[in-house]
């Protein structure tokens, strides 16, 4: 059992993950409370990553970021960023991927609150920012933690865009699922077994920390 | 000194309801808005601290301009240093009680308000509690405190009260007085309660559909300085008793209920519930403390 | 018509789909019965005939999965080769010239080459570069696609410079002509077996899928499967 | 004829506080829960509606047993037939304002009951409007409309009447005495106004810490049927003014001020907002109505 | 241009969504209400078919749904259900793996609502059912549609458990990501392009009319 693809897909989901939730919630919080009207037309955008089959995603994102395109010589030249057959590329493609679990629920959170909470906040001279961060936040938990769930599941269970962008280098890209997908592939159906129910249990208990922890069975525990 | 003069078109009962506002506050002055339900109260105190904007007019408080059309100006709430206690409490479900108060700390604030104000509104043992968890009157309460919290130029109280018992009521009330005094800020209330308004306020402005239909200094505004040569008290009747040939009129006026005998010509026209006034030519009370 | 109802489903791996709609144009022609084909990774079809999918005829793009089908009891003869495959190595770089010396030069990033562990080519490959000695020293740049397809589209996209693929696909009607490429020895590696197998279905056997496993082994079908870069025996 | 008989332990103000509770009401009465900001009213109310779970104890109603710990009978809140007014409202704000009274509608129920309601709360002009847009007064005048829809046995008024202004509450009060007369119903308020409560219902039970530590009919509570020699009534400091050698005191009793000349020595015992007693030996009241 | 698997897709994605939304809504309701202390159990479990790479999702169900199986073989003798190599298939696997999507959010909007409401209307005598329909669903729409969205626009995207279980069968099981995928796979740019493009066109306008619907646009517009 190798065990590199799997520390590679937790520390992938990790900061995929973390990457998401800071992104997303400018975004949601724009989204929730703007009364443009393109907003209609950014929402969907959201969403769009999803509609197309994760390989053919990751085949546009590799023309886009080759170092032979003008966007992706850019980043190569200027930024010095690598974003094909690299560890940050995986990242960037899974955040791409993922929005629209961090960004929706936050949103539909963000939605649902009182109005008088933002504007209690507001007269006490808090920013919009102190605001967003104290007020509102802690008070959408049930909606952070469905984005933090959805996007790190779906992360840690992805692998088109991450194969068509990773290339499956060992120790450096090539993560779980596709270590599950080579061995089903090539019929080593013992192995793939054993990947699955690690990678499976892992999560499981990881997922069911975090739904202990937001429960507060931790907290009444600890009394 | 604030200057309000405001245009707004509101949805109102009867299909729209523009709201037409001249107001004028002095500095420092404990000032109530009176008025039915759906007057444009709360409209009112909204676009004063922010979060409402006017269609046109202007906003002045004291030197500065707080919001004008033609100008182009319109302060955020943030900048408009407004201490506000909101009709549905608004407090902050993820904070306890003193984190709720402690949120309202500005910069460099001295902490030692929150201990007196949880002190004064009786929270210090609620203080760990969250709000979902208090009373409907507990949750008032705080919400009045943390308002306090940031010493604001002006405070709005949109009936802050009104939930109160009254033992919680009356000291509340003493709290107001002795805050504004204090601190000299400039406080608007709205309150339906009388005795609320005459204890509490220099003046009263009734808001009648969106405008401002009457306006005096509290004691002016109900009557305070008239003097009458007979005293009348207005009460509701409670109980009508037939006794001989009389009958006994049970009156509640204020907390008190008093009996006055009636002949059967006077009682046959009332009925309980009915308002009345009881008046009296020679009437030489003495006054007690309680 | 009188064979309007005839028709085969013939599932086949995915780099060998435009090959596969040329022959059964042909066979079609010939005897009028309708092919279906069913496009998949070899591993995905093997899975899914394994569990009884409606397949007539499964043409691989190597020997393990037909074996394994045959193993598995599934297939009605032990598997055959209609097919070798070449191996190239094929750069849409213009200012590289294809080489194995240029495999070397350090201004390469990435080389590509399929997964040994799924793809014949794959192995092929790796067999080349361990001819060479160049395995272990290449290693870092090396990436690896899931099947030749991808593998293809990591040197389309330019993202590797230059890597190992299947004649078939620098000859296909979509690509020919683009990039420069040349053919590994075939000594270097072991061959590149394709093959065929009968599957073995529940329901009553199609006579045509007899018929077209007959016609894959035909001349006029390895004319076809020469064009496409395959090698066959004469 | 409800009888309750509970047991719950309440996370209070000071750590936890045992509610333990004997009550009984007649069928067809009116009570008044009184007492002070987090007494247990609102949970007791809870309980007796079954949203509230007691941990032990009974709650019987006519024949029925609601509730018994021992035999193991929890009715659902449904099977209860209480009409109940929320303190926060709890209107459905996905329903304009009829919508939120003909959800209430029970099945076969004559619908001519929405029309009624909606033209004594004065929301007819209002019956399109989502509750988000009502002023805090409006909000509440649909919530008692709402809960009285179904004519339920039992009706709940968690201070239904608390932020409504002095013509619409006496309105809706006049309303809630004909409502409970018309269809006997038994209804149970919680109230801190005494006018109100005298006004309205037949017995006060005072909550204190969990416990009913006061009851009587409401004329006995508020003593209504003391005879006294003396007239009295309690009232508020407004205003203290020097004239001369003598003071001139200004006391708010219910609406009415009235001014009373005292002595020096009187005076300084007093300050403005006091509770103060104003008597009188001599005083023969004329009644009128106004 | 073969419109079969754009069709199929869309009304994959359509019998998808609604099944699921019928499906979730008990779901939801049920964790976002009950004290069990198994909640973070099942919680987690709603996630967890995120985690496996799709195809090998699909390889499982595959073999489980195999007439070769007992349970396959017991669905196919007794209900006459085939879920393998059909469109059928196609739909229970979609719902499994899109479930979370559609429970998270809806139980997120649930557990944020006022306990008031609820209670309110039971004491009207109205039933959990009743309550549910007409009184919850309809104050939490933000993050109904957020679950509609991202079930719709994911099963339209999907493709690794569809391609396993329905075998990409022209007509059948075929919808617009396989053909995308396969049209990638054989180098097929142009034709992959177009159907991309159609996809991604239709669906953008499909889920920029619900945002619109929702955002109130038409009723504005209507008045
Ligand atoms: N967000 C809103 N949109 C449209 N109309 C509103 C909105 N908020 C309030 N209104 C309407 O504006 C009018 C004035 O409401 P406002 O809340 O200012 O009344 P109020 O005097 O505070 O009444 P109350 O004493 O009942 O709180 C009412 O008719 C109300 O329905
Ligand atoms: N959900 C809850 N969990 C724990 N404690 C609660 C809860 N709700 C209320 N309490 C506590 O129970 C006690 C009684 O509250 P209750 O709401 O019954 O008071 P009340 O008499 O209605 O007060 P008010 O007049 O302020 O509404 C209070 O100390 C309150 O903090
Ligand atoms: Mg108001
Ligand atoms: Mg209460």
């Amino acid at each position: 059992m190798d065990w590199q693809p799997l520390v590679l897909t937790f520390k992938l989901a990790v900061v995929t993950t973390a990457i998401l939730f800071v992104v997303s919630i400018p975004i949601a919080n724009w989204l929730s409370s703007t009364k443009s009207k393109i907003r209609p037309v950014l929402e969907t955008l959201v969403s769009m990553p999803l509609v197309l089959p994760p390989t053919v995603l990751g085949f546009y994102m590799l023309v886009a970021f080759s170092p032979e395109n003008a966007f992706g010589n850019w980043l190569n030249e200027y930024l010095g960023i690598k974003l094909i057959f690299s560890f940050g590329g995986l990242v960037v493609a899974s955040v791409i991927y993922s929005l629209p679990f961090m960004v929706q629920p936050i949103q539909a959170g963000l939605s649902s609150l009182p109005s008088t909470l933002k504007e209690a906040s507001y007269t006490m001279g808090k920013s919009k920012m102190t605001t967003l961060l104290k007020i509102l936040l802690p008070n959408i938990k049930p909606s952070l933690l469905t984005g933090i769930v959805l996007s790190f599941a779906h992360t840690v269970g992805e692998f088109g865009v991450v194969l068509m962008i990773g290339g499956n280098m060992p120790g450096k890209t090539k993560v779980a699922s596709i270590a599950i997908y080579d061995e089903v592939e090539a019929l080593n159906y013992a192995a793939a077994n054993s990947y699955s129910l690690i990678l499976f249990s892992v999560t499981f208990v990881i997922l069911l920390l975090v739904y202990l922890t937001n429960g507060g069975y931790f907290k009444r525990f600890a009394q | 000194m604030i200057r309000l003069n405001l245009k707004k078109t509101l949805q109102s009962a009867g299909g729209k309801m523009v709201l037409d506002l001249q107001l004028t506050i002095e500095k420092g002055e404990f000032v109530t808005l009176f008025g039915e339900s759906g007057a444009g109260k709360t409209s009112t105190l909204r676009m004063l601290s922010g979060l409402l904007r006017p269609d046109s007019g202007t906003i002045e408080v004291g030197e500065a301009t707080w919001f004008s059309s033609q100008e182009n100006i319109d302060l955020k709430p943030q900048q408009r240093k407004v201490g506000y206690v909101f009709q549905d409490y608004a407090l902050f479900p993820n904070m306890n009680v003193r984190q709720n108060l402690e949120y309202a700390l500005q910069k460099n604030q001295d902490r030692a308000i929150i201990e007196e104000l949880l002190e004064f509104a009786e929270l210090v043992e609620l203080q760990q509690r969250k709000p979902e968890t208090l009373s409907g009157g507990q949750k008032q309460r705080v919400a009045l405190a943390r308002a306090l919290v940031q010493r604001p130029e002006i405070l709005i109280l949109d009936e802050p009260l009104s939930a109160l018992d009254l033992k919680m009521r009356i000291k509340l009330q003493e709290y107001l007085l002795k805050v504004h005094k204090k601190y000299k800020l400039t406080t608007i209330l709205v309150s339906h309660d009388i005795a609320e308004i005459v204890k509490l306020s220099d003046s009263v402005f009734e808001l009648q559909n969106g405008s401002v239909v009457k306006k005096g200094t509290a004691t002016d505004f109900f009557g305070l300085n008239k003097t009458s040569a007979k005293f009348r008290f207005s009460g509701e009747v409670l109980k009508i008793q037939k006794e001989d040939v009389l009958y006994v009129i049970s009156v509640l006026i204020g907390n008190d209920i008093i009996r006055v005998v009636s002949d059967p010509k006077e009682a046959e026209l009332l009925k309980v519930g009915d308002q009345v006034l009881v008046a009296s030519k020679a009437f030489n009370p003495i006054i007690q403390k309680i | 018509q009188k064979n309007h109802n005839r028709k085969i489903v013939i599932a086949t791996a995915a780099n060998m789909e435009s090959t596969m709609v040329a022959l059964t144009n042909a066979y079609t022609l010939k005897s009028g019965v309708e092919c279906e084909i069913i496009v998949g990774s070899s591993g995905k079809l093997t899975a899914q005939i394994m569990e009884g999918a409606p397949y007539d005829i499964f043409v691989a793009a190597n020997m393990k999965y037909p074996q394994a089908i045959y193993d598995g009891g599934k297939a009605k003869n032990a598997p055959k080769v209609y097919a070798k495959g070449k191996l190239v190595l094929w750069s849409m770089m213009e200012n590289i010239t294809v080489s194995i010396d240029a495999l070397s030069d350090p201004a390469l990033e990435h080389i590509a080459l399929a997964n040994p562990k799924t793809a014949p080519y794959g192995v092929a490959a790796q067999e080349v570069l361990i001819h060479y000695g160049l395995n272990e020293i290449l290693a870092p740049k090396l990436v690896f696609g899931e099947s030749v397809g991808q593998t293809d589209q990591f040197i389309i996209s330019k993202a590797a410079q230059i890597g190992f693929t299947a004649l078939s696909t620098v000859l296909s009607p979509e690509l020919k002509g683009k990039g420069s490429w040349i053919i590994i020895d075939p000594s270097l590696y072991s061959n590149i077996n394709q093959g065929v197998v009968l599957v073995n279905r529940k329901e009553e056997t199609n006579q045509d899928a007899q018929g077209y496993y007959n016609f894959l082994f035909s001349v006029e079908a390895k004319g076809i499967l020469k064009e496409f870069g395959y090698l066959v025996d004469e």
